[in-house]
């Protein structure tokens, strides 16, 4: 069966795609050195930069979210798979500056080998640079070893605190502090319904049974754990935000921020009658949230499903989600 | 003796049989809970080797061939085989270009010791390591009976060692959280490193 | 077969879509009369109002753009269906005004005949209205009368332009000449590779052979007339730019609007793709983009494929489409 | 003579109908290249029509029909409907709760007088015309045979009308860019209007 998908070279898709968004968004990014995609218009250099990295295929994620108030820059591997160590360190060669960087690595093999290794480098080349590593998916289980938990959306809000926090010209001690403290507070658990097709062989990933859908799903389809029978999307969304709740620990009075991230096929109707669900069981328990999000922002191809992102905010966290942004897919006005 | 011409030969033939399974380690990758690119990243990985033209000794040719897989491959495959390769370069004497059985174990044993550093995973976990952690200790006890035996000993090893992994449950890599259903299929990376050595041993 | 969507009962689907959204948004927009959105915040009445109708099941569309510099009120029908008049007349009658109100109707039969009569019975009560009419489908001929062109994604560009003339405290005879300039300026050209599953009644909608595609596909599934095999991401991409620049009629020097909307399961990565060689030809011939849009704005369920939609701009639609707005899915800082 | 409580229980009969058939009108939708969603569309109309508790008279009674069907049902249906429901109450005496022969034929005539003005569409463009102008015609010219004739007559010809939208090519509604493969199968709304007027039919 021909894959339903408009591409051109299979090899070449990571190339095309990350022109496509540069110029699309001209007045946002731009494309340098194949792979590292930075903003039209560079922050100075006096603050924190703040640089990520990731597979490709996830679209918008991960440059679609460079830009002011969020990402200095994204470095790309290809569909799937983290960019090699020598590519990261060119990225962080360029943003080497008195401030310091955050890198932000998603827990997931093939990118934390390839950050330690750069990591490495760039000490050794005096690139002053403190990692975060997003390790929020609960679906292995919520009080297990943080290494053995995986880097789902939760990157993306964690983009938006700390980029407006370099914005705003914190230290990069002060970044790093309220960006881990974010973290911590976060928890990610997704659901899937259909499998996708792998954009460069045509390969299909994570079959699922016509009449079952499946909690904990990872970023590429991998299988998660919890199949059952297709629920309702206010079961779904119930058997979801619980154990977030529990994971990030909110309770009535704190505030948080409920994010529905579609990973392909599934419609924004969709998100929206399963967010409905979702932030009136936080609402229930005297939970507050600030003005969420439903979209598209890491992706697994057309897979069906999405991932349900709850972060626990700090008062400064709330400020920090109002301030100014101006990447592709996260503006704030 | 290995000479670093019929080293390069083993490499060509290595890219060859690689390309010919390349949809099978795909097929493996998603089998068991990863995510179906194995064959497209070990493709990609051998088309980057096979521009390297360096041809000076054992030394530069390895490291040339670790510059261009980690500056083109992404993925796991990357840091992995960078590392491989990039240990076996700093084990190889300068300015060499054959080597006897002995050499050719501290070559492999090099390998083996960095990506190791890269990687916990060891024997059992099901990843890669499966297959060259047995089949760098059997081409290693193997260096009393000559270079073609060692990599002989070495193919026969990875294969069993890649079989082995069948009965495991993956605790590293894209499909840890898989849990028991990650037992039965073969693990894709391993699959392939055996293949490399059972080229290696073929082409010898 | 079950249906492979989140939801619960499917009667309910277009009242809890439209609670999930203004929970999400709450700080943009808010549900009155259970089915018209509003901005959170209402803008003074001294300026003109604009309002649009239509089915739901294309999220974000219509609800999605109502917000600063865009919408001021969506009036939203059932999926896929309009809604009826006397529901249209109760928003006319919220937005009466002394500045007037610009209702944008798409060209869809039950759309046209709902505003038709709420169109008549406005009139009656002495509400102040100018209707656009956005027809800007080829698929049927370029040059046929415009009656037969359906109202496809171009509609949301139109909201961005004459949004940001009703921010300004442009008049209504300004807004309807520079919105229906703009309006004859643009045309739309879809393409679909799968059908997709009609969320209330679980039938399925244009179903299309395995290896094969068609241009000129509806905004509900309806057949276009463009059936081929599938071809790649650049020859469709050249395929469709090619009638777009003749309807358009953007020459050397014209300055003009590439916007590629997904519709459902087709990734972002394939618009970002599709994008760069469309730009790419439009930059062949001299033509100016300005910054664009690769996004899901107006969607068919989860049918693969997306509209192109191509915009020539005078110098103040450049201009217009520059200025702030900030509804959930339009943002511009 | 046609009573209110008769012409009440016809409503009801149409609408157990049109819901017996609401995938089959569905599908039809889909077949011309619809939207796929006639059948949820008309049920939804009988849906909201059943509500209606109206008593007074004909006019009251199809005026009660028209604001319900029109605040809640969307898409074509919500004004086509509403149109030919208005065009009768427009047409009812006042206050009259018995209708003879004559007077059938003035409320349907008044209907499709109504729904005239909502649509250009006429016979021959694959719409819910092509049964309800023919229904229509034949159930005035039958006025002459009594009430049950003029429904018996109404129900074979919009029967008719339907079934001759296979041969049509849409011109109006969403499978208009169908072109020749609109060809084939029955309009969907001609297909619910024809269940309709059998009901009357057979309810009366
Ligand atoms: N942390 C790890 N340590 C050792 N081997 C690993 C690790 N992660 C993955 N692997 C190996 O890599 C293989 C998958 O490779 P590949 O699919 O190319 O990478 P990716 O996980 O980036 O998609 C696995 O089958 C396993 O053998
Ligand atoms: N402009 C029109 N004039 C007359 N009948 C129409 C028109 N548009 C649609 N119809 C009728 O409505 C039917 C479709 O109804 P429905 O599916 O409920 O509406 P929608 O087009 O909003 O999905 C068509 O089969 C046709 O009979
Ligand atoms: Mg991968
Ligand atoms: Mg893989
Ligand atoms: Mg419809
Ligand atoms: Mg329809």
């Amino acid at each position: 069966m021909a894959m339903k998908k408009f591409l051109n070279d299979p090899s070449n898709i990571t190339k095309e795609l990350l022109e496509g968004m540069t110029a699309c968004y001209s007045n946002k990014v731009k494309l340098v050195n194949e792979k590292i995609v930075v903003r039209a218009t560079p922050k100075c250099d006096c603050k924190v930069a703040i640089v990520s990295l990731g597979g490709t295929g996830h679209e918008p994620a991960i440059s679609g979210f460079v830009g002011e108030g969020m990402l200095d820059a994204s470095v790309a591997g290809d569909i799937f798979a983290a960019p090699g160590a020598p590519k990261l360190l060119e990225a962080l060669r360029l943003f080497k500056r008195e401030a310091g960087i955050i890198l932000v690595t998603l827990n997931h093999a093939g990118d934390r080998m390839s950050a330690n290794k750069a990591l490495r480098d760039a000490q050794k080349e005096g690139i002053k640079v403190m990692e975060i590593v997003t390790q929020e998916d609960i679906s292995a289980g919520i009080d297990i070893d943080p290494e053995e938990k995986r880097g789902l959306g939760g990157c993306i809000p964690l983009y938006k605190v700390i980029g407006a926090a370099a914005e705003q010209g914190k230290s990069l001690e002060e970044i790093y502090e309220l960006g881990q403290r974010f973290n911590k507070q976060m928890a990610t658990l997704a659901v899937a319904m259909t499998g996708c097709t792998h954009p460069q062989n045509g390969g299909v990933i994570a079959v699922l049974p016509e009449d079952e859908m499946e909690i904990g799903m990872g970023q590429h389809g991998e299988a998660g754990g919890g199949r059952s029978k297709i629920l309702t999307a206010d079961e779904t969304a119930a058997k979801m935000i619980a154990p977030l709740m529990q994971a990030t620990g909110v309770k009535a009075g704190d505030s948080a921020m409920l994010i529905v991230n579609g990973v392909g096929a599934t419609t924004l109707m969709e998100m929206f009658v399963v967010y409905r669900k979702a932030a009136g069981l936080l609402a229930e328990k005297g939970v507050k949230t600030v003005p969420g999000i439903c979209d598209e922002l890491l992706t697994v191809q057309e897979m069906a499903g999405f991932q349900m992102i709850l972060c626990k905010l700090d008062p400064d966290h709330v400020e920090l989600m109002k301030a100014t942004a101006n990447s592709p897919y996260w503006t704030v006005v | 003796m290995l000479t670093l011409q019929k080293f390069k030969e083993m490499m060509v033939a290595a890219g060859v049989d690689i390309r010919a399974s390349e949809k099978h380690f795909s097929e493996l990758d998603a089998a068991s809970g990863g995510d179906g690119d194995h064959g497209t990243a070990i493709v990609t990985a051998f088309n980057a080797m096979d521009k390297v033209t360096e041809a000076g000794c054992f030394k530069r040719y390895l490291k040339a061939l670790t510059d261009t897989l980690q500056n083109e491959a992404c993925g796991s495959t990357s840091t992995l085989y960078g590392s491989w390769l990039q240990g076996m370069s700093d084990a190889a004497p300068e300015k060499v270009t054959e080597l006897d059985a002995p050499a050719v174990a501290t070559l492999f044993k090099g390998g083996l010791e960095e990506i190791g550093f890269t990687t916990k995973a060891r024997v059992g976990d099901k990843t890669l390591m499966d297959a060259l952690i047995p089949a760098t200790e059997a081409l290693c006890a193997a260096a009393g009976s000559g270079v073609p035996a060692m990599f002989k000993a070495g193919a026969e090893a990875a294969q069993k060692g890649s079989e082995a992994t069948r009965a495991m449950r993956a605790k590293f890599g894209r499909a840890k959280n898989l849990g028991e259903r990650s037992i039965g299929p073969v693990d894709a990376g391993s699959a392939s490193m055996a293949t490399i050595f059972t080229s290696f041993a073929k082409a010898f």
